[in-house]
């Protein structure tokens, strides 16, 4: 609190010197938006690296795979994974994917880039908080990581952590001891971070606009940015305290989550009275919120992405931003749908039924604005615009299983089964992922200076597109045929028929994860050979393309941009270009933005 | 290249769908009494969602198809009533769509969990703890004895806890590791879990509860149809989760009696 | 990559304006204090105001969840489990509760003074920086009365793991105790600001809103670990 | 006269030899050898409280394997003839401290879901090796009082792995999760060691001479003590009777 007032005061306009200044511990918001991306970056080849060892050990039960018996001599002796560990691989993917990289770089890290810049700033409200916020989260990546090494290797409940076998200890077997406390304590740190850039982005964009930037002149991009913020301010506040608690059962002898009378192996356990139904409501609290905290922020992208491609506002820019609104406040009211079978009241089922459902009508409104805009467009296609369309196309495929999952007559079969994984991974992973392939496509030149290779981003984008609905799409069928998650072997006799589908699954996961070597090697290549950048690259609008690439330190060199039109003045008629930029003071004749 | 793209999306489109369309992984055949109201609730849903998907995928290729590419001379147009379509159509589509679903599937839930099990519904009670179900039929007296956690050994089979030599409820209780159930006979499942969470899920069944540790649960159905089907646990308990299961019996009622019979003189 | 030179910034109100009382211009009227944003609707016309009066709002709005958070896990708790065992409050609670009702009211003192001064109304604020150190003294011995809290009931044998009560008050007086840490932080640094007269309005008064906001959160807790319902 | 002598101090020497080499080969053989063993029966006086079968339906590989006969528990096994299996025999008192621990390493299989054998014993730092022979995995999980708790599975076709206990305890209780019902005990002993067959019958075997406090142990009824003298090369005899509650 008491460096608020430092946001102008460190506004000096020559760089600060050194190098640990300006890339370490940087105020900037664009440092800071590549430390996020790169810690994202990190996290996701870790992540997926850690699902390629899942996808191998579920099919090639017996398969060493080279090197693992080094990294856990337990866990994997002679490269084997155990039972445990693929439940311990499995939470660590589940916690670095939807924590480190979901969260971390279609938010904090593109917003923080970019939202400053959009909205004409010269940084964020606070520059210190935001540099505490990024280095919080990193020291909670560490943490994370760090259960690696520990005793009996990383937490093992999953990435729900659900009480009381994550509240217990040890005595629920390995991966319950000192791993999953550092699950905890990580989480909570990393809500610290989380809560800290929340306050930035909300403050940033309520009070750093420049001078004729409206809240309706925002771009979509910054407004999914501020809504995420929001979102995630009201939901990392509740994790937090609820990891606080799980701390304290684990580590001092609380009885929060812990009910009485569990014997676990043949010994009673010490605590008393505890609610395991408690941490599920303060988890899916904020756990469901969560799920548009990633891919909110990668509808706003891909909108902002998808209208500079078809050089043609949204219908409504508006209604987009309505539905943004109306999917951030009915998150909060449908976090009980995870919970339909979990001995939670049957009405409660019901109540949150209904507004599980009612939240597809935002949804659908928004996939039909872009199906709708894109007819009579001027569709330019590149790499981003790929990537945005392939956005959509899976965002439909994975949101129309919600359908199914929304009601909780059909949880009662579908619960806990590979649908729900091939559920939110479509949707909630791969679509929020294509989001920031997109963003990186179309931002790279803005944040580098260089253009990214369009040739080989083309062969990334079919390779994946195609990788992604090959490994996700059976997941729905096995589901349906009852396959059950979190499961390290399939060893009832119902699942074996199923087992070839698991097969092409991982074959098609393999491939798809060595086609990402692609985009890596572009993304190296590039930021050194690629060619220079000009400013405007897309012929885009906004305020991050009046700028050089990249941008100067103190981004508008201290000069307050004016902003005089809607953020997507495209197809514009009898204009020499086909569009006008935000701050330019040409008069024009419409503004094709229906509202 | 757009066009490509656009192919791609209906191929993709019309091939997931096929599996579907044929049933290859399709539920397992209902034996329950109130499977058919879930069953088909879930054709349903598939029908409503299988087109909602084939449409906005067929509809995005063909968009990407035909105004892909610059048209320098070619205006921008806007589709035919805006977004004011686009909402409207989403409220009546979806809107009515969702409500119908939620009304109508609301039939399924209420009939496993709205309604009392019957006054003849057999009680068998279910214990989960990690990594297996351990079952108990009252015996004769038709009452289950206490349960003293504090004594549970596995190592003496007293996987529930009873002192068979104190209580007098508890000396014809029948502690069994398989479930077997008498066909058309209501069962009455009262459950609850010795030490984590874990789920009792039986696809066949189309039942699904959770256990939840400090809490007694119940659940009711009828199985309709005799044969071996496996239950298994579906909310992650520990290492040995993917192996935590039982098998499901559903006997003639002759059978079940003799069955349980014999489980009588192995106590 | 060409980086162009900056133009020389060009504020509508030069940022040393809204220090006080900077270059000696004591009673320079308006410009002083901070603008509010022309709604939040609005483009922010001018300049852009410091945004410490938003981030403290949105600040207080966590933390205000947070609590909820942890309030509604007692509900819950509570509700849910016969090992409720109700405890009496250690008497020194409620005069810590005083103490910290009195700190609100000498904060604000001097918050009214020092606006005064900036307002031009006052000539000088040195009085107002000894309400502050007031404050920052009834703020300590609130947290020390808060541990005397904690060693009465440890002598009762009431300790964090006794029962889920004595949990629940452990961790709400904890937690809060922490955040009267974080508010002594601002009082500190806003006292320095003011010492080397450079304090803001808006610093001022997100500190002394944050202050407030704790007292009124501890007056919540505190009736929440006495209730009985 | 001066070849004898020199005969006398050749043969005095590779005397010498041999007894070094025999000493550094043979280790603590040459105590057996001076030592003695304990032998005897242990008895059960009573009926064998009902052992309640076993259902192992949740693994069918390993109900198949028991499909001809019935898996029961093993926490009283009598013989036909009164002997009482599984009984752990070891010296509690009287030992030097010497004795060190034997090099060749005992063994528990995971066969058919049981431990085979029911009941280890070994020495302090003797190696252990855990088998498993089964068609499914099965996490062994020790739980020791005085030495480190530990948990882990063993994947089928996964090679043994190798165990040593580092404090004595009698006895740490083994089980697996995965098959509640199995069930099994490591007696982490001192000294010279002996665990009953199907008859009773145990032997001790390098048990230098002296007198000792024998102790044996059985899982349901606890522990007997009796004294015991060992001459030298002469076998001891000890019998143990428990009687059924």
């Amino acid at each position: 609190m008491h460096d608020m007032s430092h946001a102008t005061e460190h506004h000096a306009h020559t760089p600060p010197q050194g190098f640990i200044r300006n890339y370490v511990f940087s105020l900037d918001h664009k440092v800071i938006g590549k430390q996020y991306y790169g810690l994202g970056l990190v996290a996701v080849i870790t992540g997926m690296v850690l699902s390629w060892i899942m996808r191998i050990h579920l099919v090639w039960p017996n398969f060493a795979i080279p090197g693992l018996g080094l990294l856990s001599k337990a866990g994997a002796p002679g490269g084997i994974v155990t039972p445990e560990y693929y439940l311990q691989l499995m939470t660590m993917h589940g916690t670095l994917m939807v924590f480190f990289v979901l969260t971390n770089v279609p938010f904090a890290g593109f917003g923080n880039y970019f939202l400053p810049i959009q909205i004409g700033a010269e940084d964020m409200a606070f520059p210190r908080f935001n540099m505490m916020s990024f280095w919080t989260t990193f020291v909670a990546f560490l943490v994370l990581i760090a259960a690696f090494f520990v005793g009996d290797g990383p937490p093992l409940a999953g990435w729900t952590s659900y009480a009381p076998l994550s509240a217990v200890g040890g005595a629920a077997g390995p991966g319950e001891a000192t791993g999953q406390t550092l699950w905890a304590i990580s989480i909570a740190i990393f809500c610290i971070g989380q809560l800290l850039g929340s306050l930035n982005f909300i403050s940033t964009t309520l009070d750093l606009r420049t001078k004729g930037m409206t809240l309706w002149r925002m771009p979509l991009s910054t407004w999914s940015w501020f809504i995420t913020s929001c979102i995630g301010l009201t939901a990392f506040a509740v994790l937090l305290p609820a990891c606080i608690l799980l701390i304290l059962d684990r580590t001092a002898g609380t009885s929060f989550f812990i009910p009485s009378g569990l014997v676990i192996n043949d010994k009673l356990q010490p605590h008393s009275g505890g609610s395991t139904l408690l941490w599920q409501h303060l988890f899916w609290f904020f756990g469901h919120p969560e799920v548009y905290i990633a891919i909110v922020p990668a509808m706003g992208i891909v909108s902002h992405i998808l209208i500079n491609s078809m050089r043609r506002p949204m219908l409504s820019h508006r209604v987009i931003i309505y539905s943004l609104l109306a999917i951030g406040f009915l998150s909060y009211m449908v976090y009980g749908h995870h919970m339909f079978v979990s001995g939670m009241n049957p009405f409660s089922s019901l109540a949150f039924s209904f507004p599980t459902l009612l939240i597809t009508i935002p949804s659908t409104v928004l996939v039909l604005i872009w199906i709708g805009s894109l007819y009579g467009s001027k569709l330019r296609i590149t790499t981003a615009s790929l990537f945005a369309l392939g956005f959509i196309s899976m965002f439909v495929s994975g949101g129309v299983s919600g359908f199914f999952l929304a009601q909780p007559s059909l949880d009662i079969y579908l619960h806990a089964t590979y649908f729900v994984v091939g559920h939110f991974h479509m949707v909630m992973g791969v679509a929020a992922i294509f989001g920031m392939f997109a963003g990186t496509y179309f931002w790279f030149p803005k944040m580098f200076g260089r253009m990214m290779n369009e040739t080989l981003g083309r062969v990334h984008f079919w390779l994946t597109f195609v990788g992604t609905y090959c490994i996700f799409m059976p997941f729905h069928y096995l589901g349906l045929a009852a396959n059950v998650r979190r499961y390290s072997a399939f060893v009832d006799d119902y699942l074996q028929p199923l087992l070839g589908v698991h097969k092409f699954i991982t074959i098609a996961a393999l491939f798809t994860g060595a086609v990402q070597l692609i985009f890596l090697y572009n993304l190296i290549h590039s930021r050194f050979r690629g060619a220079l950048a000009p400013a405007n690259p897309w012929e885009a609008t906004s305020l991050e393309w009046t700028m050089p690439s990249p941008p100067p330190f103190d981004n508008f060199g201290g000069r307050h941009p004016v902003v005089y039109h809607d953020p997507y003045q495209y197809g514009i008629e009898g204009a020499t270009n086909d569009y006008v930029m935000q701050d330019s003071p040409e008069e024009i004749k419409s503004v094709r933005d229906e509202r | 290249m757009a066009k490509f793209l656009a192919v791609t999306i209906v191929i993709i489109a019309i091939a997931s769908a096929v599996p579907i369309l044929r049933h290859t992984w399709a539920p397992p055949q209902d034996i329950s009494t109130h499977g058919p109201l879930i069953d088909e609730q879930m054709s349903d849903t598939m029908a409503e969602a299988g087109i909602s998907f084939l449409a906005a995928q067929i509809i995005l290729a063909i968009f990407i198809w035909m105004f892909a590419g610059a048209r320098p001379e070619g205006k921008i147009k806007t589709f035919p009533g805006g977004a004011k379509a686009m909402v409207i159509a989403s409220l009546l589509l979806v809107g009515t769509e969702v409500l119908a679903l939620g009304i109508f599937g609301q039939r399924a839930w209420a009939s496993v969990y709205f309604t009392p099990p019957g006054p003849n519904a057999m009680p068998v009670q279910v214990q989960a703890g990690q990594f297996a179900f351990y079952f108990r039929y009252p015996g004769a007296d038709g009452k289950f004895g206490p349960l003293h956690p504090e004594q549970i050994n596995e190592g003496n089979q007293n996987f529930f806890g009873l002192d068979t030599a104190n209580d007098p409820d508890s000396k014809d209780d029948i502690v069994t590791a398989e479930l077997a159930i008498p066909v058309n006979r209501e069962i009455h499942l009262l459950m609850h879990s010795k030490d984590v969470g874990h789920s009792f899920y039986v696809p066949e069944l189309r039942v699904q509860q959770d256990f939840v540790p400090g809490l007694d649960v119940s659940l009711h159905f009828t199985a309709t149809k005799v044969g071996k089907y496996e239950i298994v646990c579906t909310q992650l308990c520990g290492l040995g989760h993917y192996n935590m299961k039982a098998y499901l019996e559903v006997m003639s009622p002759d059978d079940f009696n003799s069955w349980l019979k014999q489980q009588a003189a192995l106590q | 990559m060409a980086t162009t030179v900056p133009e020389p910034p060009v504020h509508d109100l030069p940022s040393d304006n809204n220090r006080f009382p900077g270059n000696g211009k004591i009673g320079h009227g308006g410009g002083r204090i901070l603008r509010p944003a022309e709604g939040h609707l609005r483009a922010v016309d001018d300049y852009s105001p410091s945004p410490s009066g938003t981030g403290i709002w949105v600040g207080l709005t966590a933390i205000t969840m947070s609590f909820a958070a942890f309030t509604s896990a007692m509900i819950v708790r509570k509700g849910g489990a016969s090992d409720w065992r109700h405890f009496t409050i250690p008497s020194i609670l409620y005069l810590n509760t005083v103490v910290l009702l009195v700190s609100s009211v000498t904060l604000e003192v001097a918050r009214r003074r020092i606006a005064a001064f900036m307002n031009g109304n006052t000539p000088r604020p040195a009085v107002a920086s000894k309400w502050l150190y007031a404050t920052l003294f009834l703020g300590l011995c609130f947290l020390g009365g808060q541990y005397a809290g904690w060693l009465q009931l440890k002598s009762q044998g009431l300790f964090l793991a006794t029962s889920p009560s004595s949990s629940f008050f452990y961790v709400f007086t904890a937690v809060h105790g922490l955040h009267i840490v974080g508010g002594l932080a601002g009082l500190i640094y806003v006292i320095r600001k003011l010492h080397r007269l450079v304090l803001r309005r808006s610093t001022l008064d997100a500190a002394s809103r944050y202050w407030h906001f704790m007292d009124a959160v501890w007056v919540y807790l505190l009736f929440m670990l006495w209730a009985k319902f | 006269m001066k070849t004898e002598y020199k005969y006398r101090v050749l043969a005095l020497f590779s005397a010498l030899v041999l007894f070094s080499i025999a000493i550094l080969i043979s280790g603590r053989t040459v105590d057996a050898a001076s030592g003695g063993s304990i032998t005897g029966k242990v008895k059960l006086n009573g009926t064998a409280p009902h052992q309640r079968g076993i259902d192992m339906s949740k693994e069918p590989t390993c109900a198949a394997i028991h499909k001809d006969k019935p898996v029961t528990m093993e926490n009283v096994v009598a013989g036909a003839d009164g002997g009482l299996a599984d009984v752990v025999v070891y010296i509690s008192q009287g030992l030097s401290g010497n004795e060190g621990a034997s090099s060749e390493p005992v063994s528990i299989t995971q066969k058919g879901c049981q431990y085979i054998p029911h009941v280890v014993a070994l020495d302090v730092g003797q190696h252990m090796k855990v088998i498993n022979a089964d068609q499914t995995s099965h996490n062994i999980h020790p739980q020791p009082k005085n030495n480190p708790e530990w948990n882990k599975s063993q994947p089928p076709g996964a090679p043994p792995f190798d165990v040593t206990w580092a404090n004595e305890e009698i006895a740490v209780p083994v089980k697996c999760n995965i098959h509640p019902w199995m069930h099994g005990y490591v007696a982490v002993v001192k000294g010279p060691f002996g665990v009953s067959d199907e008859s009773g019958s145990f032997k001790l075997q390098g048990v230098a001479p002296g007198s000792y406090t024998l102790t044996a142990w059985q899982e349901t009824y606890g522990t007997q003590t009796q004294k015991v003298t060992v001459a030298a090369g002469k076998p001891a005899t000890a019998d143990f009777t428990f009687t059924a509650k």
